[in-house]
Formats: C-alpha cells, sequence, structure tokens
C-alpha cells in the first residue's frame, strides 16, 4: 500500500487461521480481501499495523509473520482490552480493517552479514519472530545467530512449536529460560539475563531487544558488559500508536514519534529520549 | 398483593412519578379504611438549605423534583427576590413564563399520553399502546420534546434549569432559537387541538365529590405564573399568607404539612384551576370547552385528565405570545452577567420572602429567610402533591365503595387510577414530608 | 496586480459579496472577548480585536471530525471529507504562522485528507499587526509578528484604508471580482507602506518576552530541573493551554454506533497531552503519570521535537496558552527558570 | 441474540434520571426495540420482580432500610448495575446532611413525629456502591441522556463504557467559552470530570461541580485559586459541598490543600 489517498482508511482483511498461543495470547492470520493489496502487500520485520473493528476501535499489532512469505500477515494478539478481548471472541472468516505498515522496522540490511543477537522477552516475541523467521528463511545472508528467549512461565511460551526449527537451523543458537518454572520444567529458571553466562557474545555482534519495559536496562547492562557498542543495539519500545502516521502524538516519546521514528530504535538515540528506557 | 384476604395493597403505584402505596381494608365487601403511604426516602432539603448562599438556592430546589423543576426554581427566585429585595427584569419574567409553559407543555403531555391514556384505553403502559396507535404515540412524544426544547432554549436544561438564575438569565434565548420554537409551536398546535377531542371523548368513570379547590388567580389572565391564593370556598389571600392557608390543620393531624383545611383535604391542580380561573383562558381553550361536552365547575376528579388537555392548549397560545412579544422586543434584556448575581460579599437586610407559581400539579409554595450576608436561615416548601394527598384519600373512600362487587384487581387498578389522576409527584412531596398512616 | 487598496468603509460590502460564495469566519465579539465564528452579518466583524478564545484551527481541524462511516458487515468504510468552502478573514500574521505550522505536520509523509482537503477550500485573508495586541503576546520573540506567506490577501491598515497585498491567485480572483471596491495603489501609497512596514515593526514594543536562542538544548540540560515540579504540582490538567494553542494537534480516535449496532462512525476529538490517560496504554501502564512529566512533556514536543524536525518550536508567541490558564501557568516564566534568570 | 433484560429503579431522587430516559423522545422507541424492559414503575403497570437482569440502571440514593434490602435484592439478580445521576453515584444532594447533626436535621423538617421512611440513623443518604458493588457510573444531576445511550450502546455491543478522565474545561474550551476565572470568577470546572459538554459555563454559569471530581484532581490549587478570588472557607466548602459532597475529594477540600501545603513546606523551606 504505498501512500493510499487516505492513510485512516482501513483495508479490509479476513481471518485465515487462529493459533491458540497461550491462555490469554493468540496468533491471527490474516489475508487482504481486495486480492491487489493481498498480493501487493510488503513490510519489514519490526514494523506494525492498526488493526480495526469498525464499532469497537483500532489499536496497534507488531507483525509477526515475516514478509519472506507472502499472501497473508500473521499478528499475535494478547486480550488485555477492550479491542483485543472483541478479536479474541472473532473466528476465522470474520472481517477486519488493517492499514499499515508503519514505522521503521529491525535494520535488516544493516545486520546482514553480521552476527546477531535476539534478545526476547514475553509478548516480545511477536515483532523479533517476524526477524528471526526472515533471517531463517534469508539465513546464508547473515552470520551466528543467538536467540534468547524469556517467559514469565512454561504455560505462557509463545510460538514454541517453532523453536525446534530455530534450534536446529545452521549457525544458529537457541536459549530458553523461564522467569519460575514449574515441575515438568527441565530447562533454564530464571529471568532472562541468567542465560547470558551460558553463552559468549562476540562484542562484534548487533543485538536486537524486545520486551517488557524493565527488560530493557538490565539486558543493556550486559551488552555494554560484553563490550557490544551502543550503536550496535537495537530496541524496539511500545507505546500508544493510535494514528500510526505521526499525528495524534499519543505515541510520542521524549521527542519523537514512536510510530514513524520508531518502533525499532537504536539504542545511542533512544537514550537521548530521557524518558524512553 | 398482600397475605391478608380482606387487606388489598398496591404495593407500588405505578406510571407515577416517586413511590407509594395504597392500602384497602375491606370487610364483608365493606371499605373500612383506605391508606396511601408514601414510601419515598426523605431528602431534609429545608434543614440542609440552611446555611446556603441565596444566589445557589434555585439550582438546589430545582432537584426537588425533575418534572416540576423550572416550577421549583421559579418560586424559589420570586421567594428570594421578595426575601433581598432583588428585582427581575420585566424580560426575565416573560423567559421565567416562558420556561414554566415548557414544563407544563411536557408534563401535560407526560401524564396525558404515557401514564393516563393506557388507563382509559386499556393498555398496560404507552410502550404497549405504541403498537396499537403508533401514529397517536408518536406525536404525543413529539409534543413532549417541544415542551422540553421550549424549557431548554429558555434556561439550558429541561430538566434542572441552569441559565434561570436571581435577577435575571445567566444566558438568553438568541432569536433564532426563539424563531425555532415558534415554528414547532405552530407546527404541533393542531395535536394540541385533537388532544382537546381525545381526552373530551374518553369513558370518564361517573364519581362526583364535591371538595375545596384552590389554586392561583388574577383577573388578568389564566394565573400559571403569578396571582393571589383564591379558594372555591369563597375567601382569597395573598401569597405571603400561604404557610397559614396552607397548613393550618397539621398539628391537629400530627402529619407534618399536608394540605389539610378544617379538616379535610382540598385539591389543587388542573381541575382546581379550571374550576376557578376557566373565564380567564386564552379564546381557543375556552371556544374549544365551550364546544365540548365537559363542562367546569366539575367536581369529577377524573375530569382533571381533561382539564389538562385544555391547558395545554392555552399554554401552545400563551407561548406563542411570549415568543412573538420576546421576538419583538428582545430578550437580550434579560440577561444578568455571573458577576450580578454572584452575590459575594453583598448586604441585605434580614428578611422573609414567599413566592408562588401553579406547577402542572398544583400552587407551589416557597418561603425563605436570609440574613444579612445572603445566607439562608429558613427554608419551607409546600408541593401540590402533599396538599392532594389528603384528598387523594377522601376520593377513593368515597369512590371506591361503588366497586366493592368487583375483583381485586378492578378494585386496585380504580385506586390506582384515582391516585393517577393528581399526577402526584412523589419525590416532590417528599423533600419534607413524610406521611404516616398505619403501620 | 499584487497590492490593491481599499477603503476601510467598503470592508462591509466586501465581506457581503465573499459571503455569496463562500463561508465567511471572521472575528466577532464574544462576552466581551472575541472568537472567529461563521458571521451572516458583516456589521458583526470586528476588525479591531485583541485575539481570540480560539485560534482559527478550529476550521481546518475541528474539535471533533467524523473520519468515516461504516456498517458492520464486512464492507469497507465510506470516508467523510469537508470541502465547505471557506474564507478565514482578518488573522493576524501570528495565526497564519499557526497554520503553516500545522500545515508541516499534517502534510509530511502521509498527507491528512481532512485537513487538506479543508485547507485547500479555504481562502486566508490577514490583517497585520502594528503593536502588541494585548498584555499577553510575544510573538515579537517568536518571529512571528510579521509573516510573508501562507495567506491569499493580507490587509495592512494606512489610516481610513487597507492595503492590500495579493500574494495569490486566489486571492487576485476574488478581488477582480469585487473590483469596484478597490483602488489602485499610488507610488506614494508604497513609499509610506514600505516605510511604514519597517516603522512600525520598529516601533513595537513587547513587554513579554521568550528566548529562545538553544532551546531545543536548553530542555535536554534542565530534563532533570525541580522547575517542572514547581509547575506541574500547579497544573490542574485541565487542556485549556493545548485547546486554545494554534498548534496543538494531538487527537484520540473513538468508534461510534448507532442503536442498531450495525452502522456507526469513526471520528477523532482534540485530546491533550496533559491528560492523565494520554499516554495510559490498554494493559493499564501509564508511561506518564504524574503532572510535572506530562508538561514537561508538552514543552519537550513543542519546543523541542520541532525545533529538531522544522526548525523552530510550534509556537507562534500568540499568548492565549497564558490569558487561558486557570493555574496561571505562564510557559515565558518557566523557561525565564529554566534558564536561570 | 435474545434481547438484554433492563430494569430501571428510582430510589431517593427526583426521578429526573428516569425522566430523562423518557425524555430521550426521537429514540425511545428505538430503545424499547432494542432492549426488554421488564421493571420501569414510573412508565409500566407491569413489572416483573423476578426475572434475572442483565442490566439494572439505578437512579437515586440509599435512605430507608427498605431501599437497602430491595437494592441488595436487584443486585442479586443482575449482571452489570449501573448508577445514574448524583444521588446514586454520591448521595445526592440530600448527602448534605453529613455536615449537619441528622437528629437535629430531621426535628427541624418534621417536629417530633417519629417518621417510618426517614433516613435511617446514624447513616445519611448513601451512594449505591455504598450499599452494593456497582459496575458503571453515569454522573451528572440529572444524568447526561446522551451519555447514557452511548453506555446502554456499548453494554449492547460488549464495549466497556468509557467515560475520559478529563476535566469540565476539555469541553468548555472546545465549546470557545471564555474562562470564568478570566473574567474573575471561581469555577469548578477545572476539578470536575467532563461529560456534560460544559452545559453550565455554556449557559453563563460557572460549573458547580456536579459530575464529582476528575481523576487526580489537583485540590490543592483549586483552593489556592478559589481564596485568590476572595472566597472566604465556607464560601470554598460551599462550592464543594453541592451536588458531589459524597465524594472525598469534595467533601474534605479544604483539609486536602492544607495538608498538600503541609507537604510542600518542608521543600519550600529547604530551597
Amino acid at each position: 500500500m504505498n501512500a493510499p489517498a487516505n492513510p485512516y482508511m482501513p483495508q479490509m482483511a479476513k481471518i485465515t487461521k487462529i493459533r491458540e498461543q497461550t491462555s490469554d495470547t493468540k496468533a491471527f492470520e490474516f489475508q487482504f480481501v481486495d486480492p491487489k493489496v493481498k498480493e501487493t502487500f510488503t513490510y519489514e520485520p519490526g514494523q506494525f499495523v492498526e488493526l480495526s473493528v469498525f464499532g469497537i476501535g483500532e489499536a496497534p499489532f507488531g507483525i509477526s509473520s515475516t514478509p519472506t512469505r507472502k499472501g497473508f500477515i500473521e499478528l499475535g494478539i494478547r486480550n488485555v482490552g477492550n479491542l483485543t478481548n472483541f478479536i479474541h471472541q472473532m473466528k476465522v472468516g470474520d472481517t477486519v480493517g488493517i492499514r499499515g505498515p508503519y514505522g521503521k522496522g529491525f535494520p535488516v540490511e544493516t545486520l546482514k552479514g553480521k552476527d546477531v543477537l535476539i534478545v526476547a522477552g514475553g509478548t516480545g516475541m511477536f515483532p523479533t519472530r517476524s526477524l528471526i523467521n526472515y533471517i531463517m528463511d534469508k539465513r546464508k545472508d547473515f552470520g551466528h545467530v543467538k536467540i534468547l528467549c524469556g517467559f514469565r512461565s512454561p504455560q505462557e511460551l509463545l510460538f514454541k512449536d517453532e523453536f525446534d526449527t530455530w534450534k536446529n537451523a545452521p549457525n544458529t543458537e537457541f536459549l530458553l529460560s523461564v522467569d519460575k518454572g514449574d515441575e515438568t520444567w527441565k530447562g533454564n529458571t530464571g529471568v532472562i539475563t541468567t542465560l547470558f553466562p551460558k553463552t559468549t557474545v562476540s562484542p562484534e555482534s548487533y543485538a536486537v531487544i524486545v520486551g517488557p519495559p524493565v527488560m530493557y536496562r538490565f539486558v543493556v547492562k550486559e551488552l555494554l558488559a560484553r563490550n557490544i557498542q551502543k550503536h550496535r543495539i537495537y530496541v524496539s519500545l511500545e507505546r500508544k500508536m493510535q494514528c500510526g502516521i505521526g499525528k495524534c502524538s499519543h505515541c510520542v516519546i521524549g521527542y519523537k514519534y514512536t510510530c514513524i521514528h520508531g518502533p525499532v530504535f537504536n539504542y545511542w538515540d533512544a537514550l537521548d529520549l530521557q524518558e524512553a528506557i | 398483593m398482600s397475605e391478608n384476604p380482606n387487606q388489598l395493597e398496591v404495593h407500588h403505584i405505578t406510571r407515577v412519578e416517586g413511590h407509594g402505596r395504597i392500602i384497602i381494608d375491606v370487610k364483608d365487601r365493606k371499605l373500612e379504611k383506605v391508606e396511601l403511604n408514601i414510601i419515598e426516602g426523605s431528602r431534609l432539603f429545608e434543614s440542609w438549605l440552611r446555611g446556603r448562599r441565596l444566589d445557589e438556592v434555585p439550582h438546589l430546589v430545582s432537584r426537588i423534583c425533575a418534572i416540576c423543576s423550572a416550577g421549583h426554581t421559579a418560586a424559589a427566585l420570586k421567594a428570594i427576590e421578595d426575601a433581598s429585595g432583588i428585582h427581575a427584569s420585566e424580560t426575565a419574567v416573560k423567559l421565567r413564563d416562558l420556561a414554566t409553559m415548557g414544563e407544563f407543555i411536557q408534563s401535560h403531555t407526560l401524564h396525558m399520553y404515557c401514564l393516563a391514556l393506557p388507563d382509559f384505553l386499556g393498555f398496560e403502559s404507552v410502550i404497549a399502546m405504541a403498537g396499537k396507535l403508533p401514529n397517536e404515540v408518536k406525536l404525543a412524544l413529539k409534543m413532549k420534546k417541544l415542551g422540553n426544547d421550549i424549557a431548554q432554549v429558555a434556561t439550558g436544561r429541561a430538566v434542572n434549569q441552569i441559565s434561570m438564575n436571581v435577577k435575571g438569565f445567566s444566558r438568553v434565548p438568541t432569536k433564532e432559537e426563539l424563531q425555532g420554537l415558534l415554528a414547532k409551536l405552530k407546527e404541533m398546535r393542531p395535536f394540541a387541538e385533537k388532544s382537546c377531542d381525545i381526552f373530551a371523548g374518553l369513558n370518564y368513570p361517573n364519581f362526583q365529590r364535591k371538595t375545596e379547590y384552590i389554586a392561583l388567580h388574577t383577573p388578568k389572565e389564566y394565573a400559571l405564573y403569578d396571582g393571589k391564593i383564591k379558594s372555591s370556598e369563597g375567601w382569597k389571600a395573598p401569597v405571603s399568607e400561604w404557610e397559614q392557608k396552607a397548613t393550618e390543620q397539621v398539628v391537629a393531624y400530627s402529619n407534618a404539612k399536608q394540605g389539610v383545611r378544617n379538616g379535610h383535604g382540598y385539591l389543587a391542580g388542573p381541575l382546581a384551576r379550571m374550576n376557578l380561573n376557566q373565564k380567564q383562558l386564552l379564546d381557543a381553550a375556552k371556544a374549544k370547552l365551550d364546544a365540548g361536552p365537559i363542562k367546569f365547575p366539575s367536581y369529577n376528579t377524573f375530569h382533571s385528565n381533561y382539564a389538562r388537555a385544555i391547558e395545554l392548549l392555552h399554554c401552545f397560545d400563551k407561548c406563542i405570545a411570549i415568543i412573538e412579544d420576546l421576538i419583538a422586543t428582545g430578550a437580550e434584556k434579560g440577561k444578568v452577567d455571573y458577576k450580578e448575581y454572584a452575590l459575594l460579599a453583598k448586604k441585605f437586610s434580614a428578611n422573609k420572602g414567599y413566592g408562588a407559581v401553579e406547577v402542572p400539579r398544583g400552587t407551589l409554595y416557597h418561603s425563605y429567610a436570609i440574613d444579612e450576608n445572603g445566607i439562608v436561615t429558613y427554608a419551607n416548601v409546600l408541593t401540590p402533591t402533599a396538599q392532594n394527598l389528603r384528598n387523594i384519600e377522601e376520593d377513593m373512600v368515597a369512590y371506591l365503595p361503588q366497586l366493592m362487587d368487583k375483583t381485586r384487581e378492578e378494585i386496585c387498578h380504580a385506586a390506582e387510577m384515582t391516585v393517577r389522576a393528581y399526577d402526584p409527584c412523589i419525590s416532590c412531596a417528599t423533600h419534607f414530608l413524610e406521611v404516616e398512616f398505619k403501620d | 496586480m499584487i497590492l490593491a487598496k481599499i477603503s476601510k468603509g467598503n470592508i462591509p460590502e466586501f465581506l457581503k459579496r465573499l459571503m455569496a460564495s463562500y463561508e465567511v469566519v471572521a472575528p466577532v465579539e464574544k462576552e466581551g472577548k472575541f472568537a472567529f465564528s461563521p458571521v451572516s452579518d458583516p456589521a458583526k466583524v470586528r476588525l479591531d480585536y485583541d485575539t481570540t478564545i480560539l485560534p482559527p484551527k478550529q476550521f481546518l481541524y475541528p474539535p471533533e471530525e467524523k473520519l468515516m462511516e461504516f456498517k458492520r458487515d464486512g464492507s469497507a468504510g465510506k470516508e467523510t471529507i469537508d470541502t465547505t468552502k471557506r474564507v478565514l478573514f482578518g488573522l493576524h500574521p501570528c495565526d497564519i504562522w499557526g497554520i503553516q505550522i500545522l500545515d508541516w505536520v499534517f502534510d509530511g509523509k502521509f498527507p491528512d485528507p481532512y485537513y487538506r482537503a479543508r485547507k485547500d477550500n479555504t481562502l486566508i485573508v490577514g490583517l497585520n499587526c502594528t503593536s502588541p495586541r494585548n498584555e499577553y503576546c510575544f510573538c515579537q520573540s517568536m518571529g512571528t509578528y510579521t509573516v510573508d506567506k501562507g495567506y491569499d490577501i493580507m490587509l495592512m491598515e494606512e489610516g481610513d484604508n487597507y492595503m492590500v497585498h495579493i500574494k495569490t491567485d486566489a486571492g487576485n480572483q476574488v478581488i477582480r471580482k469585487s473590483s469596484d471596491l478597490f483602488t489602485e495603489v499610488s507610488a506614494e501609497d508604497t513609499n509610506i507602506l514600505s516605510k511604514d512596514l519597517v516603522d512600525k515593526k520598529m516601533k513595537a514594543k513587547f513587554k513579554r518576552k521568550l528566548d529562545t536562542r538553544n532551546i531545543s538544548e536548553l530542555l535536554d540540560f534542565t530534563y532533570g530541573s525541580p522547575v517542572w515540579k514547581e509547575f506541574g504540582d500547579r497544573c490542574l490538567s485541565c487542556g485549556a493551554c493545548s485547546y486554545v494553542c494554534p498548534d496543538c494537534y494531538c487527537f484520540n480516535v473513538k468508534d461510534k454506533l448507532d442503536l442498531s449496532l450495525q452502522n456507526g462512525e469513526r471520528a477523532r476529538t482534540w485530546d491533550c497531552c496533559l491528560y492523565i490517560d494520554f499516554a495510559r496504554c490498554a494493559g493499564g501502564h501509564n508511561f506518564r503519570k504524574d503532572k510535572a512529566t506530562r508538561l514537561k512533556m508538552r514543552f519537550f514536543h513543542k519546543e523541542k521535537s520541532f525545533v529538531d524536525d522544522y526548525g523552530r518550536p510550534a509556537c507562534v508567541g500568540c499568548g492565549r496558552c497564558i490569558k487561558a490558564c486557570p493555574a496561571k501557568i505562564d510557559l515565558t516564566e518557566i523557561f525565564a527558570k529554566l534558564r536561570g534568570v | 441474540m435474545a434481547k438484554p433484560k433492563v430494569g430501571i429503579y428510582g430510589f431517593t431522587g427526583c426521578a429526573g434520571c428516569q425522566l430523562e430516559i423518557l425524555n430521550l423522545e426521537d429514540i425511545l422507541l428505538d430503545i424499547v426495540g432494542a432492549i426488554d424492559i421488564v421493571n420501569f414503575r414510573m412508565a409500566k403497570s407491569q413489572n416483573d420482580d423476578v426475572t434475572q437482569l442483565d442490566v439494572a440502571v439505578i437512579e437515586g440514593s440509599i435512605v430507608t432500610k427498605e431501599q437497602e434490602e430491595e437494592i441488595k435484592k436487584i443486585r442479586d439478580k443482575t449482571k452489570i448495575m449501573i448508577a445514574v445521576g448524583d444521588c446514586a453515584c454520591f448521595g445526592g444532594v440530600q448527602k448534605l446532611t453529613q455536615f449537619q447533626n441528622l437528629e437535629e436535621a430531621k426535628k427541624l423538617v418534621y417536629g417530633d413525629v417519629q417518621m417510618k421512611h426517614a433516613i435511617a440513623s446514624p447513616l445519611h443518604s448513601r451512594a449505591i456502591d455504598e450499599v452494593v458493588k456497582v459496575d458503571a457510573k453515569l454522573p451528572c444531576c440529572p444524568m447526561v441522556k446522551e451519555e447514557f445511550v452511548e453506555a446502554l450502546k456499548c453494554l449492547l455491543a460488549g464495549k466497556k463504557i468509557d467515560i475520559k478522565p478529563h476535566a469540565v474545561c476539555e469541553e468548555c474550551r472546545k465549546n470557545g467559552n471564555v474562562c470564568f476565572f478570566e473574567k474573575g470568577h471561581v469555577c469548578m470546572g477545572t476539578v470536575t470530570l467532563a461529560g456534560c459538554g460544559s452545559l453550565c459555563p455554556s449557559n453563563g454559569y460557572p460549573c458547580e461541580g456536579c459530575r464529582g471530581p476528575v481523576e487526580e484532581a489537583n485540590i490543592p490549587e483549586q483552593v489556592q485559586r478559589m481564596r485568590e478570588n476572595g472566597l472566604s472557607d465556607e464560601d470554598i466548602n460551599r462550592k464543594f459541598r453541592k451536588f458531589t459532597s459524597g465524594a472525598k475529594e469534595f467533601a474534605n477540600a479544604l483539609e486536602i490543600a492544607k495538608n498538600a501545603q503541609a507537604t510542600n513546606a518542608p521543600q519550600e523551606a529547604k530551597k
């Protein structure tokens, strides 16, 4: 959708698949009704769309599918409010409105040929999955890839059916932790930073961090301790992006619009935003 | 219905405003006793009004009753201005008059079509009636809305007035707004006329009981906004004497401020006004009355409904006259800047004042005393429903024995209909009044 | 023709002719103050106004605006665009500047079709200022005392006449249609005008000032200043400053349904970054919980973000926010305190 | 989909909120079509006290023992309970007795007659949520009928009722009114929840606070402004304690201002 006449008008899309993830999270696959849009819609990993249910409202969601796989987009949606509650009750075949993609995604061109460290906490998995699968589909274009994932509990793992694929991919390391395990849990237990001692991170790596607000500070500390320079760290920030196109101002952090200057920020730039992290 | 086979009880009187209960004692198909219990909680207005500043009073007392909030505001304003020596401009008085007329139109239409007519035509409610008589119901709703629109344009809000204040109005209607009302009034007027015919043709119960009828009266016009107190017993009194006239027998009855005179109830409201003031009706209403089958004075309480229809037409023509006058002379003169009634630090001479207006259900009396800082030291309000309560009971005592061969449901329905004929405004009555007949 | 002259006495007739083909919005008196309002009676127009309660932005970006109508049957929404032909008459230079700044925001990478359609259908008639209009103006500090573009016609007061600078073809056309009301400008007029322009500018005396040098940097340095809490404690979070600002444009979007629940509309309404729920998310997390942070945010956005992105603050020095604040918060005072003066 | 079952109840108040429902003349028949009104004593004769309710709309405050029992019964059979108007949301003007000696107040009005349905001592008029759980509140005196319709539509559509936590100033400014503070008067709009459309200021009268305090109302600043405008403590209390004296922020405004001053004073001294 290149610069449509009216950027506020959503394109209609149908739900084509729903995958339950956790008790309050589902991944929805959508296909645009207009065949032309379906064919031409493309995006970068890390970008987001605005999803509408007419009469209920509109909200931003990071795209969790990869643009390397065409014909549909997938959004991970956690049931936290009015709109998401409504979407959670929808079924395959129901129609929603989607507009976008918006914002700056992960710097895939910069990452090409580099070692990449991806740190994803909780629903931070949604946009990072897009990047992970993008790299998987273009595996040769990237160096060593290390994926660190953290979730609150074994019940809250997202996209766990894909973990094996990632683990088994060439030149890829996949580490997983939960804050609190249970009797069935055999993996690592503890906050995401407890994974750092279990691996080595090259100072030449580029890092991508996405997770809840509290996570950034601790993860960044680990990275800086491993001599990764600030400008090689990327974070994706979540705010209340309402219009998605740099006007309504709900997502402004410091003095930048998350929706057009982000949501993916270079850590060096994000530092300057004072209230960002 | 109660457990006692001899006692019929209407738990909640419906299609009235507020909560009331009727208890009818019957023994061997003979009526022993009728009680009208008011079960609405009290609000003690007259207690906490003490200590308020006088310019706050109109807004506070408008909350006594939503249906006649403009009437309460007007009566309070008159009493306060009487006490404080503040004078409202002529235009402000016209606007107040207009606001209360709007209230008459909305209240009478609501009562006639939504609360009373379903009784006469055998419907459970106006909602049920809407299925069979959609056009009449739609027109009635439109007429009710017009009444609200008039009050809203005149005072900022149909329920609980805003701009109607001491000395004048904080906002006055624009010429365009007034012209808009005028057009609507003229458009709806045929239905107001038709309403007279509809309510002339209803099958009213044949029930006659003469009582004392009391209303405001002035030879100049059909008294609604202003006048002296007049009784069908022949006496007249200025409004400043209302506290003596209206509450004479209170102590003997041990019921606070119930409308009792010389040991019997009296009637206030449309029937009283029609019986006393029909000569002053505007031409069209008078002509309708002359041509119709029902004549006044009438001693049939149920004819109150017809009286309302005639008053409705009168109010239409009165509104049209006021609005045409306001358009010609300008409403602007009724406006008073807020600082003129934000009476901070202003000095008054301590005084007591009285005000009365006719509201849809009868004469409404207010009185206040203020101190030199304009702080209320005494407040007293008498609403028409309170005045009518005794008379309602007496009506039931006289009427229900005729029906003792009917079913319990029919008796109860008749009792409820009798109460409804007064269009009682129970929350209105309860701000100061607690009626206790029997446990 | 780029210059013309009209006598003050001819202005009502000019307005009347404009009304034939446009909705004319001009300053009128309201409770002793002034407001831009659609007018039908030229006699009501008050070109001697000081400033208006609300800026003219409401006619390009209304407080509440329908974006689209929709049905809930899976069909696409239908956009609703207002193309009323309108004249904004008698705008002071600061307000014309204000509109230009709004243009930057609403155009950009994703042009806003609602704003654009209104703007394209609006003719702007300016009215120059020759001295501060009231005690709140500080437009000299903001460089918005004069304006060189963003209008179609500029009226410049000169004795009993207005010298008329015709900036655009659209402006030229409306003047040509009423050419009998305008006269040619003499060499003497242009002489007076060019002298006066400079002269009056120099004469203007502004008591209220805002030092804008390095304002973006200043905010970086004073991020942790106690000044923010001092003023934040006073802030009532009422939003008055934003709504009266020519350059505040935050909005909120809301869907409304009719009683059938089958049809509805999506509308946007003005919003304000000082409200407690402005940065509160669906999950309940609030990125700016306390008043001081929100107040600071407002100035960061207007005086830093805009300087970095567009080279100047989103403030035109009209002084409306100072006048409107019930807590008497004055931004010139805040910035003076931040600078420690 | 079955029509939701709705009951409309009035407790102690002026019946203005129920009347406002009847004042929705233009859409009244549509509303009646969209919902199943099983109980509405003010408008209907046949009222059902048994059916389980999807929505109960409550007007008026709880004053008597009987009412307390009745509201509990209604709560038990209701999924969503909405309090409408200031009486239901805050206890109403009748809550003003809280600043008086209740027994003396009763005596003043009724004399020595013992009233069966008088305000139950020692309690004063109570808001509905002082007695039972309330799911949503639509304050204002009377309730704003447009807001009521919006709330009804939200419930029908399965949406949360969304009342923005903004001050009346929001609407007042949008309406282009001249601020009362600018004119040298005091207005309660700065600390009062918006939603009425700034009805009073738009009609030339300062806001009287009838929608109750806005979230995190800046009471100390408001009190300060009132003092600067020449209001005495009595005047200030009269402004705060009017239609929503049931709200703690308004009932205790002077105290809140005093406490804030006390907390700020040591900081001032340090500077």
